[in-house]
């Protein structure tokens, strides 16, 4: 699937009937665009050397290529993002950086409304979204959250389509399991 | 199609043989065993036992099945588990088999009455007892005012973490007495650390008591009526430093006071407080050291005198610079020399005090620097207010330029408004046309002149007091900032956070252990520690806000138009 | 429904109205489309004497500001010494000030309601408030290049004359602000003059000239046309003269300058009426033509 | 797709425009259109152009069209809502310029307003100029006389207060006519620059207890205005259509107008008195009204209202409209040559090349756009709540599936 030229990777794994996994694996680090930008901060920082012979600035310019580059791969570039449902426990949120860092939210199944594909305008284009709507505590009824989802890879429609119907099987095994109780 | 999902500590997955005993949620169709009772054992005796644990804990501890680990399925042992399910009767009875040589086990479940429908799902899931029990669930950030509404609506992990954290006198009864029922749980090993933590729990009740006496005898002086008459408690709101000795005051108040804690928040907020005193005072006495070292104070004194002489000098240059044709600018000649001299004579005044107190600075310094033993705050406030002393000289300037060009402003607006015929009207707060009489224009265009050329000379003058006096703003402000944010910092939680993250949680997550097909889903439930940034958020410490109240434009409005600024604190009161 | 055939009525006319439902399609074109279009129903005819005449007004002020400027020159240069001028100004205020009365026999100032008092008292005021400041002023501009000064001048001076109350009912015209341009251009100019006396004799002028003056010629006209037709020739004369002391092409110009205005502008202004081209039907906006003022007063 | 400002006789359309799309083939009998009304005005901002998209879009929608509403976002209210049966709304995050409007309005917001000013200042053939009135929705706007005093007479006036609603010839009416007949009380609702003037007069006579300014109106409050009213009085310089006049028959109120724009279009005679725009004339069909109204042989409110009734109703305005949309998917779209051809032969020798430029610079600028994100990048909206919609269908198959297995299974 591609997504602004970018190529991205549906997986999907069940693990039982009542527990799925999908995770989108974004585009790994472009070695091209890393080494143009680190090499472009170099360039400005030599030529700044050579105006004012100053070795400061280059021992400054690796520093803040070198921080920059952490600050990119630990906070900023999301290699993978995931969602594991699990009909009876609930569904958790996992994105995991481009240093190996991983962050998850996991909400419980009892706040979960439904999950449900969302149409937004997001940066002059409408795009689709898959999101999970949080039921409000004080009523039953309505939506107390909105919790986006994907939000850094961004799949197209035909990949949200998919994941959306495969969500929706095991929220109906919930619904089931509520009537009978 | 119904999910029955088992909580199992992870340390009781070597447990030899028994019995599981826990607590049952029939709602969530949820077993969370809490210990293995191991063979062999008198049922009598493990009934009573647990009508005893049931008792003191709240929670309704039960023996829920059965535990087998063993190297090979033996056929008699089965049977007599099940026979076991007819003693321990449960609804419904779960068998759980660990086979040595597999990461898979099985698990069984057994119901009595078929009303039910079938289960056939299994989930089990791992976690870790002593982490769970210790761990204080925060729930997502929207949920946290509706504290009343959460008993009934309590979510299902809380509900998990609740009876794990009840059942902590289970584990606890275990510790010395070796009694008939042998039981596989988390056990604590720092046992002597207790023990010195009980009698430190001892001796600080009258610490505490001393020190409440103490400080109720500090604060009925403060109180006394002495110090409210007007000069002096004019005095004392302006001094930062009485602010934040008023705030530590209140805040050993309520380290000593001997009411217990009620809740987590609370008591965080004590440890909190309390940490971040001990930091603070630590801070101030390592500063202290530093500065009764080599007789620091007296080079200190011995510098502050010509830096105070030469900050006179500078603005004298400074004067003097205005006074002639400053970058340039050509301005009215006999109002810069009046407004020159004016000034000039402002700053001789302050040199000759300066020069009065130079002998006395030494000895200020030395019992002021005494004060960094109540804490770094408490002395960095101190610096602030000298500061604000020491550039009293700036602020007198700024505050007669800001009038002066104010005034101008005000009065340029009105007649400007004049000279196009219109005017303001206050009923209504909006500009009117208005027909003027021929005198009235006459004089308001003739002032309207004359302010307009002697503008630009008092706006310099403006322009430059105010920048001095916004550097010192910025300075007090940072210092300000400074101190709030030492008494604001919730140490005591980011440490806890640091050292022992699944203290605070913010939930779970899940693991997905390898499985096979046939055998039960296996998850690894994890403590999903709190992000530092909520935990800031969640137990900042109040202060005093000193942060600034007005925007960057209104900022620069009162700037433009010549109201008086001051720094982020006390905005409310400095309005003289 | 809307497109009910036509058979009721087969000799129905289309009716332009909207509350009724008619046999045609909505966008039926009527053979009366359009027959309310009006042309140039405001397109008046000028007389072009009466357009001479009503220009008069504009070569009064600026043969005004030539004059100001001509005195001002010359006090610059010395030629015209302050008593000379102060007194000048004295007598012609006087005598203005008999004329006004004069002019309509007492009329316009028993409608004011104006004593006498009220305006020895704006005397002094004027008197007292320029002679004080006038010192002021002289300091007032020191370090401003003159070249500012003048530039000033020359921007408010054209601002007196662009908001001057020539008469006409437009947006734009305000007579205060007008006035109280012409009297900062007088106190940047007074500022340049060698002594305070000769600031203070100068700011007086000024407002003799901006803001007497007018109100003078403004009763002439109305009251007696011819005399103002012969006053606005002899001022126009003078400050001609005045000026053509100092420049000749100055005073070449300028008198091409009045030409226009009064000869030229006119003639033009009538000949565009010929190529107006107004539409004009019941979509336009309706015009107020009563004084609505009268309920305000 | 063809995207043209439809020139009927309402105010907004300067404002709002349609653009329709067709590309089904006809459907049982009448043919449906995807229909996109772009607007500035749109709900929770309340008003007459507001509740006119949201009107006529519902009967279109109830007709078996497929709308969509573009506005900007309203505070909060932003990105992509579904409103009643489906009606999807747009609200762009657009920086809101000046009084709700986005730049684009503040550009070509140009009254066009009656039929004949459209073909004349737009150079237009009369025949694809339509004229479609403006619907009032009768069921809210009933006459109560209980809520009348009858002691009095109370004439009521509800307008914007700005000049072009002739509020200055309402400070002239306002004194003469309470100085005349001292059981006659005004009611005026609104906001606007001019209430000062009338404050003036109020203040002038003092007529505090006779002259009630009450402000801003919300539009459902309107008719509670109105009914305590017997005449209704519109002072405007220019109209259109004049909503309110309608409003105010439907209410049952006896309507004095100015003879201006289109207004004489709009009542039939016996509903309205129309007078010229001054004091006088206005004065006089005020006392005229008054008159009729003492003497009783003024209509009852209740004969006028169901008059008024079957005059505009939405079912109407939208069958209308849709016809517009109908002729307008017929004509064919105009190459660019074709159209730079057209502007520069009608919009005059010089306007007519500058004109020409810009077409062509927004045409490279769409080149360009297209080039930036191409057509594959952009997602295709799928019709969810339209007639033909897609996911609800498929969701609710799967869901009735699933069902029929879980009942096979228990």
């Amino acid at each position: 699937m591609e997504e602004r030229g970018e190529r991205i990777a549906l997986q999907c794994r069940q693990h039982s009937a009542s527990c799925r996994e999908f995770s989108v694996r974004c585009q790994p680090v472009q070695l091209r665009s890393l080494s143009a930008a680190t090499c472009s901060v170099w360039l400005a920082a030599y030529w700044l050397f050579v105006l004012t012979q100053n070795s400061m600035v280059l021992s400054a310019a690796i520093f803040i290529t070198l921080i920059g580059l952490i600050v990119y791969l630990h906070f900023v570039k999301i290699d993978q993002e995931s969602l594991l449902v699990i009909a009876s426990l609930g569904i958790q949120m996992t994105s995991s950086y481009a240093s190996g860092k991983e962050s998850t939210t996991f909400i419980e199944m009892s706040q979960v409304k439904d999950v449900v594909i969302n149409e937004a305008i997001y940066m002059q284009k409408v795009i689709y979204y898959l999101c999970i709507l949080l039921r409000d505590p004080l009523d039953p009824q309505s939506v107390s959250e909105v919790v986006p989802l994907f939000q850094s890879s961004k799949p197209r429609l035909d990949c949200l389509v998919e994941v959306y119907r495969s969500c929706q099987e095991i929220l109906e095994q919930r619904k089931t399991v509520s009537q009978i109780l | 199609m119904v999910v029955l999902k088992v909580f199992f500590p992870s340390c009781c997955s070597s447990a030899e043989s028994g019995l599981l005993v826990g607590h049952w949620i029939p709602e969530q169709n949820s077993a969370v065993i809490l210990a293995v009772f191991h063979f062999p054992f008198i049922p009598v005796q493990v009934k009573q036992y647990l009508s005893e644990v049931r008792q003191v804990t709240q929670v309704n501890v039960s023996v829920l099945g059965t535990w087998s680990n063993c190297k090979k399925k033996e056929e008699s042992l089965s049977e007599f588990l099940e026979d076991l399910g007819t003693i321990f009767s449960h609804e419904p009875w779960i068998q759980l088999c660990k086979e040595t040589d597999s990461k898979f086990w099985s698990c069984s479940v057994i119901q009595k009455h078929p009303s039910t429908p079938k289960e056939d799902e299994i989930i089990l899931v791992y976690y870790d007892q002593r982490k769970v029990m210790l761990s204080h669930l925060h729930p997502p950030g929207n949920l946290t005012n509706s504290t009343d509404h959460k008993a009934e609506d309590a979510s299902k992990l809380a509900v998990i973490f609740d009876t794990v954290a009840k059942s902590k006198v289970l584990f606890m009864k275990d510790r010395y007495d070796y009694g008939p029922i042998k039981l596989t749980h988390w056990q604590s090993e720092g046992v002597e650390a207790s023990i010195i933590v009980e009698l430190m729990k001892q001796a600080s009740i009258p610490v505490c008591m001393l020190l409440t006496f103490l400080l109720s005898f500090v604060s009925s002086v403060c109180k006394s009526r002495v110090l409210k008459f007007w000069p002096l408690s004019f005095i004392w709101s302006k001094l930062s430093t009485c602010e934040q000795l008023g705030h530590r005051l209140e805040h050993l108040q309520v380290i000593s006071s001997n009411r217990k804690a009620q809740n987590q928040p609370q008591l965080m907020r004590k440890a909190n407080i309390f940490v971040s005193l001990l930091a603070d005072v630590a801070l101030g006495i390592l500063l202290m050291s530093w500065l009764y070292r080599k007789n620091r104070i007296g080079h200190l004194a011995d510098t502050l005198i010509p830096v105070a002489d030469h900050v006179a000098k500078e603005l004298q240059g400074l004067l003097q610079w205005l006074m002639g044709v400053p970058a340039g600018l050509k301005m009215n000649r006999a109002l810069d020399q009046v407004l020159g001299r004016f000034f000039l004579y402002h700053i001789h005044l302050w040199i000759s005090y300066i020069h009065l107190m130079s002998p006395f600075i030494e000895m200020i310094l030395w019992y002021v620097g005494l004060s960094a033993c109540l804490g770094l705050t408490v002395a960095l406030s101190i610096l602030s207010d000298i500061i604000a002393l020491l550039t009293f000289h700036i602020y007198c300037f700024y505050v007669y330029g800001a009038r002066l060009y104010c005034l101008k402003i005000y009065g340029l607006s009105s007649l400007w408004r004049l000279f196009r015929g219109k005017k303001w009207n206050v009923l209504r707060q909006r500009v009117d046309s208005c027909s003027y009489d021929l005198d009235q224009l006459f004089i308001g265009t003739l002032l309207f002149t004359i302010l307009l050329f002697l503008l630009p000379t008092t706006a310099l003058y403006y322009l430059v007091f105010t920048l001095l006096r916004l550097l010192v703003v910025v300075v007090q402000g940072l210092i300000h900032l400074l101190v709030d944010l030492i008494d604001s910092l919730p140490l005591y939680s980011i440490l806890l956070r640091l050292c022992r993250s699944y203290r605070l949680a913010a939930g779970v997550k899940f693991r997905v252990l390898e499985q096979r097909t046939g055998k039960p889903l296996r998850l690894l439930m994890q403590i999903n520690p709190l992000s530092y940034g909520r935990v800031v958020q969640t137990y900042r410490l109040p202060t005093y806000s000193c942060y600034p109240k007005d925007s960057w434009g209104s900022l620069c409005k009162k700037l433009f138009l010549g109201e008086l600024i001051y720094p982020w604190k006390h905005k409310g009161e400095k309005q003289d | 429904s809307p497109a009910q055939p036509a058979t009721m009525n087969p000799a129905r006319h289309w009716q332009k109205v909207l509350y009724e439902r008619q046999p045609f399609p909505d966008n039926y074109v009527d053979q009366r489309f359009l027959e309310e279009l009006r042309k140039n129903i405001h397109a008046r005819q000028y007389q072009y004497w009466a357009v001479v005449f009503e220009s008069g007004a504009v070569v009064q002020q600026l043969c005004s500001v030539c004059v100001f400027i001509v005195t001002w020159w010359y006090m610059d240069d010395g030629l015209l010494s302050v008593q000379w001028l102060f007194g000048a100004g004295l007598v012609s205020s006087l005598i203005g000030y008999i004329l006004f009365d004069a002019i309509d026999s007492g009329a316009g100032r028993k409608e004011n309601r104006r004593t006498r008092w009220a305006d020895l008292k704006s005397t002094l005021v004027f008197v007292a408030f320029t002679y004080g400041f006038s010192p002021v002023l002289k300091t007032l501009t020191e370090s401003i290049s003159t070249d500012t000064i003048y530039a000033m001048s020359v921007f408010m001076l054209l601002g007196h004359l662009i908001f001057f109350d020539y008469g006409a009912n437009a947006a734009i015209v305000s007579s205060t602000l007008s006035l109280n341009m012409a009297i900062f251009a007088s106190v940047c100019l007074a500022s340049r003059l060698p002594r305070s006396l000769h600031a203070f004799v100068m700011v007086t002028f000024a407002i003799q000239i901006f803001a007497l003056w007018p109100m003078l010629q403004k009763k002439l006209k109305a009251q007696t046309p011819r005399c103002y037709i012969i006053v606005t020739v002899v001022f126009a004369l003078s400050a001609l003269t005045g000026l053509l002391t100092i420049s000749s092409v100055g005073a070449v110009l300028f008198t091409l300058l009045l030409v226009s205005i009064s000869c030229l502008c006119p003639y033009y202004l009538i000949r565009l009426q010929l190529f107006k081209d107004n539409i004009h039907g019941p979509w336009d906006e309706a015009e107020i033509k009563e004084d609505l003022s009268r309920f305000l007063m | 797709m063809a995207c043209r400002r439809i020139g009927d006789q309402e105010q907004f359309l300067a404002t709002a425009f349609s653009v329709v799309n067709c590309g089904r083939p006809p459907a049982w009998g009448i043919r449906t259109h995807s229909i996109c009304m772009v607007s500035d005005f749109f709900y929770p901002n309340m008003g007459g152009v507001e509740s006119h998209i949201y009107q006529l879009s519902q009967c279109l929608i109830e007709r078996g069209h497929k709308v969509i509403i573009v506005t900007h976002a309203y505070g909060s209210r932003k990105g992509i809502r579904y409103l009643t049966n489906g009606l999807k709304v747009y609200y762009l995050p657009l920086k809101v310029m000046y009084n709700q409007s986005t730049a684009t309005t503040l550009f070509h917001s140009l009254p066009l307003l009656s039929k004949e000013n459209t073909v004349l200042r737009a150079a237009l053939d009369p025949e694809i100029v339509s004229v479609i009135p403006n619907a009032v929705d009768p069921t809210d706007l009933t006459p109560d006389p209980s809520r009348r005093d009858n002691s009095t007479i109370t004439i009521v006036v509800v307008s914007r207060l700005v000049y072009r609603k002739g509020i200055d010839l309402l400070s002239g009416i306002i004194p003469e006519l309470c100085q005349k007949y001292p059981d006659l009380n005004f009611l005026v609702g609104g906001e606007g620059p001019k209430r000062i003037v009338l404050e003036e007069v109020r203040e002038r006579y003092q007529l505090h207890d006779r002259v009630r300014l009450l402000g801003a109106l919300e539009h459902q409050d309107v008719r509670n205005v109105l009914v305590q009213g017997h005449i209704f009085l519109n002072t405007s310089l220019t109209e259109a259509f004049c909503m309110a006049i309608v409003e105010a028959a439907s209410c049952g109120l006896q309507v004095v107008s100015t003879r201006v724009g289109g207004i004489p279009e709009v009542l039939p005679e016996d509903l309205i008195i129309l007078c010229e725009p001054s004091v006088k004339s206005l004065c006089d069909g005020l006392e005229k009204a008054m008159l009729q109204l003492r003497s009783g042989t003024s209509l009852a409110p209740e004969i006028i209202h169901n008059k008024v009734k079957t005059f505009y109703t939405w079912r109407n305005v939208a069958a209308r409209t849709e016809k517009v949309y109908d002729r307008v998917a017929d004509e064919t779209v105009l190459p660019m040559d074709k159209r730079l051809d057209r502007l520069i032969t009608h919009c005059g020798s010089v306007t007519g090349y500058i004109f020409a430029l810009f077409a062509v610079l927004n045409f490279l600028f769409l080149v360009f756009l297209r080039w930036m994100t191409p057509d594959s990048i952009i997602e295709a909206a799928r019709d969810a709540t339209g007639p033909n919609g897609v996911w609800t269908k498929q969701y609710f198959h799967t869901q009735k599936r699933k069902e029929k297995e879980e009942n096979s299974n228990c």
